[in-house]
């Protein structure tokens, strides 16, 4: 505790002294950003780059501008003609597999793509330097989001890829939405309102239950193969057992509702989603007038027992490309260190709301402010990782979940697990 | 069966003839393995005598022939040049130095490793650096061009030395050699079709002869995301892929062998279903609005005609979305008359899903078959109703007995080449689930409604599988071009030419 | 006295069917408009940009007309590449295949049956399977990414003389006295093609140039892929379909209705103007398979 | 203008099927000849292969002299008219008449014509007027003169016809043809025998050697095909240059042929003018296909008994007598079989008892207006078929002339044909065509080569010969025919 707090206030210290200055950065010798630092100076990196950058339609035009406060930063000692085109994740993934050689030099993407990415050799690894300063700064989960196996191969840019729940506050209250029971309740009161959960259909969602109740599904990444190759879970278990009860005992509900599609304050009264809803979410409630609520997700009761809704901690990451030239992988480290350092961070948040993972951004005002990253931050405490698995293993859990829901007794539930554990194996070979 | 005369055939009942043609068709196939050992037999042999008599050419040509036409040996043209033939000499001249050029420059490295591969992988260093190391995929890309390159080749310099052969015996027979003028005045007139097909057949060889041959390759190497270039090699590894297919017990491969052969079960019956239900049911629609009586035709038509005007995946998309559970339309018209009771997951259920794509694709079937069909039903003779009409027979007699037929006879080719479109159809699958609803005993993220096609572009794109979806590549051009071989022989439009002329 | 009642109740009969017969008709058309109404309806809603239950939107406006022509978002440079493509595609492609059409009705060589015979194998074979290779072939000779307008269009074009069927179906339906008058009286074959040919094949001209315009407009896989995340070289099909990806639908659905819209009003109009010529082609070429 | 000559000329398809075999013909400058037979004979073939629109498999055809088996057809001065006339429906009568003319770009001398020479005559005069005023450019403005005097005497040199002399020309052929007031219409807006009009007008303003026509009269109705058929003599009287008529009708080939080629399968069964065809067949096929309705023939024998021959058809001795007798008698025919030819107009009515009478009973009447066609059956049950001229029946006559009725029927020798039922030549005929001449034809040839090697001695290795022999097929380029219809 007293380690953490150190640690922060570290962080924090030159963030501080800098807004006192009312510099909006600072530099240091070689005319670097802060954050930026002085690792990998043992090669004369300065000239002239063509960078090329996929992310996100929403902050093209934002990563534009700061790679220009990347290029005055140096002080000429980079120039950039810097090519930043709109990619989506997805898309960006698939593009750098199908061509690394003209894909992109740096990219955001989903986590869940990072070991096919790092097979395929569309990332390169990142030296200790960068991983210590990066843990410094991030601390260690989301270092984590980014390795695989041992190493660190992409740079965090955010973390507000999990979910959390919004609720009308008029019709559910702060305390209805800490519990499913009550929630439902609530819900119900409201007139039959819906529950937007999409547990059952939706592996992402349904592991939050069997999360909940303490099972795990690791698998096993062969480095050189890229290929899976064990996996230990405990899915069909006890616990597994109790999720599945719960599971069932949610879709027996009528105004539960297995869906992400949001129609919040109109036929919704709460839904499960992430911070993509939250701006569309925010906008609704303001032209409607009602107040928008953000929690973290409700616990569970089963046979008088109370769990937590857990859910996966969602990162997108930022890739660099293998290079050719030395100089210019240098250069595109530096860029994306600086572009997931805490000032662009902190930008980012404020114009395109993506929660950063810096934990000094994280402290900013404005993103305290944040009632969504905040429901998140809360929810993150009963969040796990999400580790590297077959993208199968989704739908094999949503498949199972799809069954229990329609189970009639817990008979048919624990058949459910048994079939799910039955086809384990062949996901190995599927992905 | 003894064989029967044509007046002894007539006497049969129906189930006879069916029955007779059953047997026939049987027996037949014993005489078509017989042809068709014949012709391998015969093409085989003169394919031999064909390269017998290639080098037998080339030696008395070079032995018999005078010295411009022993440097035409190696320098390409030449010949034909010094006896006047320019314009053919120098580009015969040019092929060869753009060839030389070519494997100097480019494609000589790639054809050196097509054998293997490449040997040297890329190595990645800790700054963050790499090396690329050989690139399989470009080797056997380029490597098969060479190839190609190579046959070219071969044929042009075949080509020159018959051109000096010509040029001494005409020059023997003192008779006029064609002029580069000459030749040129043919392009345009008697080899006109040479000049035509020129680029077009270019444009065929290298854009699809050449990607298809290059695919056909990669279902013998292990290409997939573990062996994936730049960063890695891939290599030949033979016959395992097509292993795969037949690998039932072993739980390894078991889950593609079972995984293909539903999808493959699916894709027939949805070709089925796609194919009849659009026939018959355009065939009701164009002859309810070329029914005698009707007034507005032209508009009904252009109501029609109007939905194939907008971009598939425009309206496809929509629909598809129109059908989403809870939210779309269609649930929302649902729940308003049902009062909220009646929501239908049109995607999730595998089955709900099936029939729903089938009934979508009517949608987007129907005016296409239409009109076709209108067309045709506006060249039944009308006397042929006439007749039937004093015959006596019904609406339905006459539907069946004449309308049908016809229009069977008429579109058996249509038929079966839109079946094996159905067979094919990405759009509408990829376009209304993207394959869905995904399953866990299906291989590779493939779902329930997808067919050979959607399932080898997701195994490819998005498994980066290539090697896999090499192998359903050519099982569906097996599959396809089997079942186009059947059917053409079965259906009686390329039989009974003369029934309706 | 009986046949009178017979003819009454004849005529009877045809009423009640006609009848029901406009009913189904009138079906039929609600059936097959509602689909683009509920688009058109949906391009106006600014109440809510997802997918929504009711056709009928909350709040009416022209915003997400406006999105498209902002410069938020690239829709005019997709439309502008994918019309030039549309604009080049259709002529060479004519152009390719009456070449091939023309080659095959009317001239006989030696490899003209084992050509026709490939080109029909060929067309067995999956083609998305090829789409890898082609942009391998593509980014060799530089026509990727930003430049990947000229490299759909070569694409686009270059395989193009596999789909002379329904041209070859028509020209084998003009008598070759023609060609064979026009040879006696001093033509070549080139100018029987030009002079003489092509005059007479307006119908299957429109027919082939129009359907090869509509083409470039819904693809939405190869030209994604070509583009390489170049706006420069990216089409209308695949920008408008990368907003229904899950995690733009809900903000851009709209939008996607909006852009479907005014991608689908040229085409249609096209269309409409043309129709004859295509029920024509459509006709001819399900015939002759 | 022009001599045609087919030298042992043979198409053979793909396949080795020969259609048509060593037709050898010489036709003379400006005759008309007549191509007639069966469908499938070859005789369109034949013309297409003169007309450079079908490949000569082998042998020569020489035009003017010239063998033209690898010129174009726009290289061989001619012109065709088609049998489904072929005119070209995007453009005007007009258009389609002067299609040949523009597209001819060679290069020649032209007459001027009367208004052409006036002007030229008015440009002299006023060159030399110019000459004279101003000495210093006369030697150049006299040239000028001379060279337009010249072009007045000896025609102009140019390039294809300038639009005026297309003008002239079209419109004139279609004064000619009576097609003036649809010159600017489409062919569509046209009757067949418009059409057929602007066919034949399309082909006559070229300049040509030889005019083809390839059935141009049979996708007419009746009765405007005996209009064409006189209009094409008049117009060949106009034209006056060769013609081949391809024709199945046999009518069409008598009335306007100057010689008539008659073919079977590929073969030629006689050539000759229509009165020798007709007079004296060659063979039982040409006496069976020339003149309607067709000649009857029965088997029977021919006996010589002293100087007189007999026939014995149906039970009937009749006397050969006139000329066929004396014929028979030149040549020595022995007593033999025969089949008996006998035209339907040849037999007349005769008398109940009359000499060399024959009774038979009318089977079928068909009344043609100016004369009856019996059908009628003899005793021993074969059937004939009788001409018999309303015009000298008399009324009552008229009456018994229905079904049932028996009549007597009568011909005379000189009407009688003799053939061989053997090979079905005619007796009296000492060509032979047809296979049988073929064969002779190959025997001989057979026979000459024979001798010729016993007397020569090889003087070169044989192999690069027969190898010589191997390639020169493959030498030639692919082929290219369009008219071959595809299989």
């Amino acid at each position: 505790m007293m380690k953490k707090f150190i640690r922060k206030s570290m962080i924090l210290l030159p963030a501080l002294l800098l807004s006192a200055c009312n510099f909006k950065f600072v530099y240091n010798i070689e005319g670097l950003p802060a954050g930026g630092l002085d690792f990998d100076d043992d090669i004369e990196d300065s000239g002239t780059y063509d960078i090329k950058v996929w992310v996100d339609d929403k902050i093209v035009d934002l990563t534009k501008s700061q790679i220009g406060q990347f290029v005055t930063a140096s002080g000429g000692k980079y120039t950039i003609n810097a090519t930043v085109e709109p990619v989506d994740e997805p898309g960006a993934a698939s593009k750098m597999l199908l061509d690394v050689q003209d894909g992109a030099d740096l990219f955001v993407f989903a986590q869940d793509q990072l070991s096919r990415l790092k097979v395929a050799g569309s990332l390169a690894k990142l030296s200790n330097t960068y991983v210590d300063a990066l843990t410094e700064e991030m601390g260690i989960e989301a270092v984590n989001a980014a390795k695989v196996n041992q190493d660190v191969y992409a740079f965090p840019i955010t973390s507000d890829n999990g979910y959390f729940l919004y609720y009308r506050k008029d019709w559910v209250s702060d305390d209805a939405a800490k519990n499913m029971t009550t929630l439902l309740a609530a819900c119900a009161a409201a007139g039959g309102k819906t529950l937007n959960f999409e547990a059952p259909s939706n592996g992402f969602y349904a592991a939050s239950y069997f999360m909940a109740t303490g099972c795990t599904s690791e698998w096993t990444l062969d480095d050189a193969s890229g290929k899976f190759t064990g996996y230990k879970d405990t899915y069909n278990s006890p616990e597994g057992l109790i999720a599945g009860k719960a599971l069932r005992e949610l879709n027996t509900s009528t105004v539960a509702k297995n869906s992400q599609a949001s129609k919040l304050g109109d036929t919704a009264a709460a839904v499960v989603s992430g911070i993509w809803e939250y701006e569309v979410a925010q906008n609704r409630a303001e032209k409607n007038g009602w107040e928008l609520g953000c929690a973290a997700l409700p616990s569970f009761t089963v046979d008088g027992k109370e769990y937590h809704l857990s859910s996966f901690d969602g990162y997108k990451l930022l890739g660099v490309k293998p290079q050719v030239d030395a100089k210019k992988a240098s250069v595109c480290r530096k860029l994306a260190r600086f572009l997931t350092g805490e000032d662009c961070q902190t930008e980012r948040f404020g114009e395109a709301s993506w929660g950063p993972t810096n934990i000094a951004s994280n402290q900013s005002e404005k993103v305290l402010a944040h009632k969504g990253l905040q429901a998140l931050h809360e929810q993150h405490k009963y969040a796990k990782a999400q580790g590297q698995c077959p993208g199968a293993w989704f739908t094999a859990l949503a498949t199972t979940a799809t069954t229990i829901v329609k189970a009639s007794s817990d008979g048919e539930v624990q058949a459910a697990l048994d079939t799910y554990k039955a086809g384990l194996t062949d996901l190995l070979d599927a992905d | 069966m003894a064989q029967l005369t044509d007046l002894e055939y007539l006497k049969l009942n129906k189930a006879q003839r069916f029955g007779l043609k059953f047997t026939a068709f049987f027996k037949a196939i014993p005489g078509w393995f017989k042809n068709l050992g014949i012709k391998i037999w015969t093409f085989m042999k003169n394919f031999f005598w064909g390269v017998v008599n290639f080098f037998k050419n080339l030696g008395l040509t070079f032995w018999h022939g005078d010295w411009k036409t022993k440097v035409s040996y190696f320098v390409m043209g030449f010949g034909s040049v010094m006896r006047g033939q320019w314009l053919r000499g120098i580009l015969f001249f040019l092929f060869e130095v753009v060839f030389i050029l070519y494997m100097a420059l480019f494609g000589g490295k790639f054809l050196g490793q097509l054998y293997i591969l490449g040997q040297n992988e890329s190595s990645m260093g800790d700054d963050g650096t790499i090396v690329y190391g050989d690139n399989s995929f470009n080797i056997l890309l380029y490597g098969v061009l060479s190839l190609f390159f190579i046959v070219a080749l071969i044929y042009t310099w075949y080509l020159n030395i018959k051109q000096n052969k010509i040029g001494e015996d005409y020059v023997k027979a003192k008779k006029q050699l064609a002029t580069a003028k000459d030749d040129v005045k043919a392009l345009v007139d008697k080899d006109f079709y040479k000049t035509l097909l020129a680029l077009p057949t270019l444009g065929i060889l290298i854009f699809t002869v050449l990607p298809i041959f290059f695919m056909i390759l990669v279902a013998f190497t292990n290409y997939d995301k573990s062996h994936f270039p730049p960063q890695n090699l891939f290599g030949w590894v033979g016959y395992d892929n097509f292993g795969l297919l037949f690998q039932w017990s072993n739980s390894e491969g078991a889950s593609f062998s079972m995984t293909f052969g539903q999808i493959l079960l699916w894709t027939l019956v949805w070709a089925f279903f796609a194919t009849f239900t659009n026939y018959f049911l355009g065939m009701l629609v164009a002859m309810l609005i070329n029914k005698k009586g009707i007034k507005l035709k032209k508009l009904w038509r252009t109501v029609l005609v109007f939905s194939i005007a907008i971009p598939q995946f425009i309206s496809i998309l929509f629909v598809s979305n129109m059908f989403q559970y809870p939210d779309g339309i269609i649930n929302g018209i649902l729940s308003a008359i049902s009062g909220g009771k009646l929501l239908i997951d049109f995607w999730g259920n595998a089955w709900i899903a099936r029939i729903t794509v089938i009934i979508i694709n009517v949608w987007i079937g129907v005016p296409y078959l239409m009109l076709v069909v209108t067309g045709i039903l506006m060249n039944i003779p009308a006397d042929l109703y006439e007749s039937a009409n004093i015959d006596g027979a019904s609406p339905w007699q006459q539907y069946s007995k004449i309308t049908l037929p016809y229009m069977l006879f008429i579109t058996g080719p249509y038929l079966l080449t839109s079946f094996t479109g159905n067979m094919n159809n990405f759009n509408v699958i990829y376009l209304l689930t993207g394959g869905g609803p995904k399953v866990q005993e299906y291989y590779g993220n493939a779902g329930k409604t997808d067919l050979l096609i959607t399932w080898l572009f997701s195994l490819a794109v998005n498994d980066t599988n290539y090697k896999l979806a090499a192998v359903i590549g050519i099982m569906v051009f097996i599959v396809v071009a089997v079942l186009s071989l059947v059917i053409y022989n079965i259906i009686p439009s390329t039989r009974n030419e003369e029934e309706f002329q | 006295m009986a046949a009178e009642k017979h003819s009454m109740s004849m005529s009877k009969k045809k009423t009640i069917v006609n009848t029901i017969s406009y009913i189904v008709l009138g079906l039929i058309s609600v059936i097959w408009i509602l689909p683009f109404v509920f688009l058109l309806l949906k391009s106006f809603d600014i109440g809510n940009t997802g997918v929504t239950k009711n056709f009928i939107p909350s709040a009416w406006g022209f915003d997400n007309y406006a999105y498209l022509f902002s410069s938020d978002c690239n829709f005019l440079q997709w439309y502008f590449n994918t019309f030039i493509i549309a604009l080049f595609v259709c002529v060479i492609q004519t152009v390719m295949q009456f070449m091939m059409a023309y080659t095959l009705s009317r001239f006989r060589f030696k490899l003209r049956k084992p050509l026709m015979n490939i080109m029909l194998v060929l067309g067995m074979f999956p083609g998305f399977l090829t789409m890898i290779v082609l942009y391998q072939i593509l980014k060799t000779i530089g026509l990727t990414g930003d430049n990947a307008v000229p490299g759909l269009i070569l694409v686009y074009v270059a395989s193009s003389g596999m789909g002379y069927y329904v041209i070859k179906g028509f020209l084998d339906t003009l008598p070759k006295s023609l060609d064979e008058a026009a040879l006696v009286d001093g033509a070549n074959r080139m100018q029987i093609f030009v002079k003489v040919i092509i005059p007479l094949c307006k119908p299957i001209l429109i027919y082939t140039v129009l359907t090869s315009f509509m083409g470039p407009w819904g693809d939405f896989v190869f030209a994604y892929t070509v583009s390489l995340g170049s706006q420069a070289g990216m089409n209308v099909a695949a920008g408008l379909n990368s907003w229904l990806s899950p995690a733009n639908i809900g903000s851009h659905f709209t939008h996607f209705c909006a852009g479907g819209v005014i991608v689908a009003i040229p085409v249609m109009i096209l269309f409409l103007f043309l129709q004859k010529y295509y029920v024509e082609g459509v006709t001819g070429g399900a015939v002759k398979g | 203008m022009a001599r045609v000559v087919l030298k042992d000329v043979k198409k053979i398809y793909p396949g080795n099927v020969e259609v048509v075999h060593k037709f050898n013909l010489d036709i003379k400058d400006k005759e008309f000849i007549v191509f007639v037979g069966p469908s499938g004979c070859g005789k369109s073939t034949t013309l297409r292969m003169v007309a450079g629109l079908e490949e000569i498999s082998a042998g020569t055809v020489e035009i003017d002299g010239e063998v033209v088996n690898d010129l174009q057809p726009k290289d061989r001065h001619i012109s065709m008219v088609f049998q489904n006339y072929a005119l070209y429906p995007h453009l005007t009568v007009y258009e389609n008449m002067a299609f040949p003319l523009r597209l001819d770009k060679k290069e020649r001398v032209m007459e001027l014509s009367d208004s052409e020479k006036e002007d030229a005559k008015k440009q002299i005069d006023a060159l030399e007027a110019q000459a004279k005023a101003s000495p210093d450019k006369a030697e150049k403005l006299l040239k000028k003169a001379d060279k337009l005097k010249d072009e007045i005497e000896n025609g102009r040199k140019q390039k294809g016809y300038t639009n005026d002399q297309i003008y002239e020309r079209v419109t004139s052929a279609a004064k000619v043809l009576g097609i003036t007031q649809y010159l600017t219409r489409k062919p569509k807006a046209l009757s067949g025998g418009q059409r057929q009009r602007v066919a034949i007008g399309r082909a006559m303003v070229k300049d040509c050697k030889v005019f083809l026509m390839d059935e141009p009269l049979s996708n007419l109705d009746a009765k405007l095909r005996n209009q064409m058929r006189a209009e094409i003599i008049l117009l060949r009287k106009r034209i006056n240059t060769t013609f081949i008529y391809v024709t199945h009708d046999q009518t069409e080939a008598m009335t306007l042929g100057d010689r008539i080629v008659c073919l079977k399968d590929g073969y030629i069964m006689q050539v000759g003018s229509p009165s020798e065809l007709f007079d004296m067949p060659a063979n039982l096929f040409v006496a069976q296909f020339i003149g309607a309705p067709m000649m009857n023939t029965a088997e029977c024998e021919l006996l010589k008994e002293g100087a007189k021959y007999y026939v014995n058809p149906f039970g009937h001795k009749l006397v050969v007598d006139g000329e066929k007798a004396k014929a028979l008698k030149d040549r020595g025919v022995e007593s033999r079989k025969i089949i008996l030819g006998v035209r339907p107009e040849h037999i007349q009515l005769a008398k109940k008892g009359s000499a060399n009478s024959i009774p038979v009973e009318i089977l079928v009447n068909e009344m043609m207006g100016s004369e009856y066609h019996l059908h009628v059956q003899t005793e021993d049950g074969t059937k004939l078929v009788v001409r018999i001229p309303t015009i000298n029946l008399s009324e009552e006559e008229r009456t018994h002339m229905v079904m049932g009725e028996k009549i007597n029927i009568v011909f005379e020798g000189k009407a009688m044909h003799f053939f061989d039922p053997e090979n079905e030549r005619n007796l009296l005929v000492d060509e032979i065509y047809g296979p049988e001449a073929m064969q002779l034809e190959l025997e001989a040839e057979a026979k000459a080569k024979a001798n010729a090697e016993a007397n020569e001695v090889p003087v070169e290795d044989p192999v690069p010969a027969e190898e010589e022999k191997a390639e020169e097929p493959k030498v030639e380029e692919p082929q290219v025919d369009i008219q071959e219809q595809e299989k």
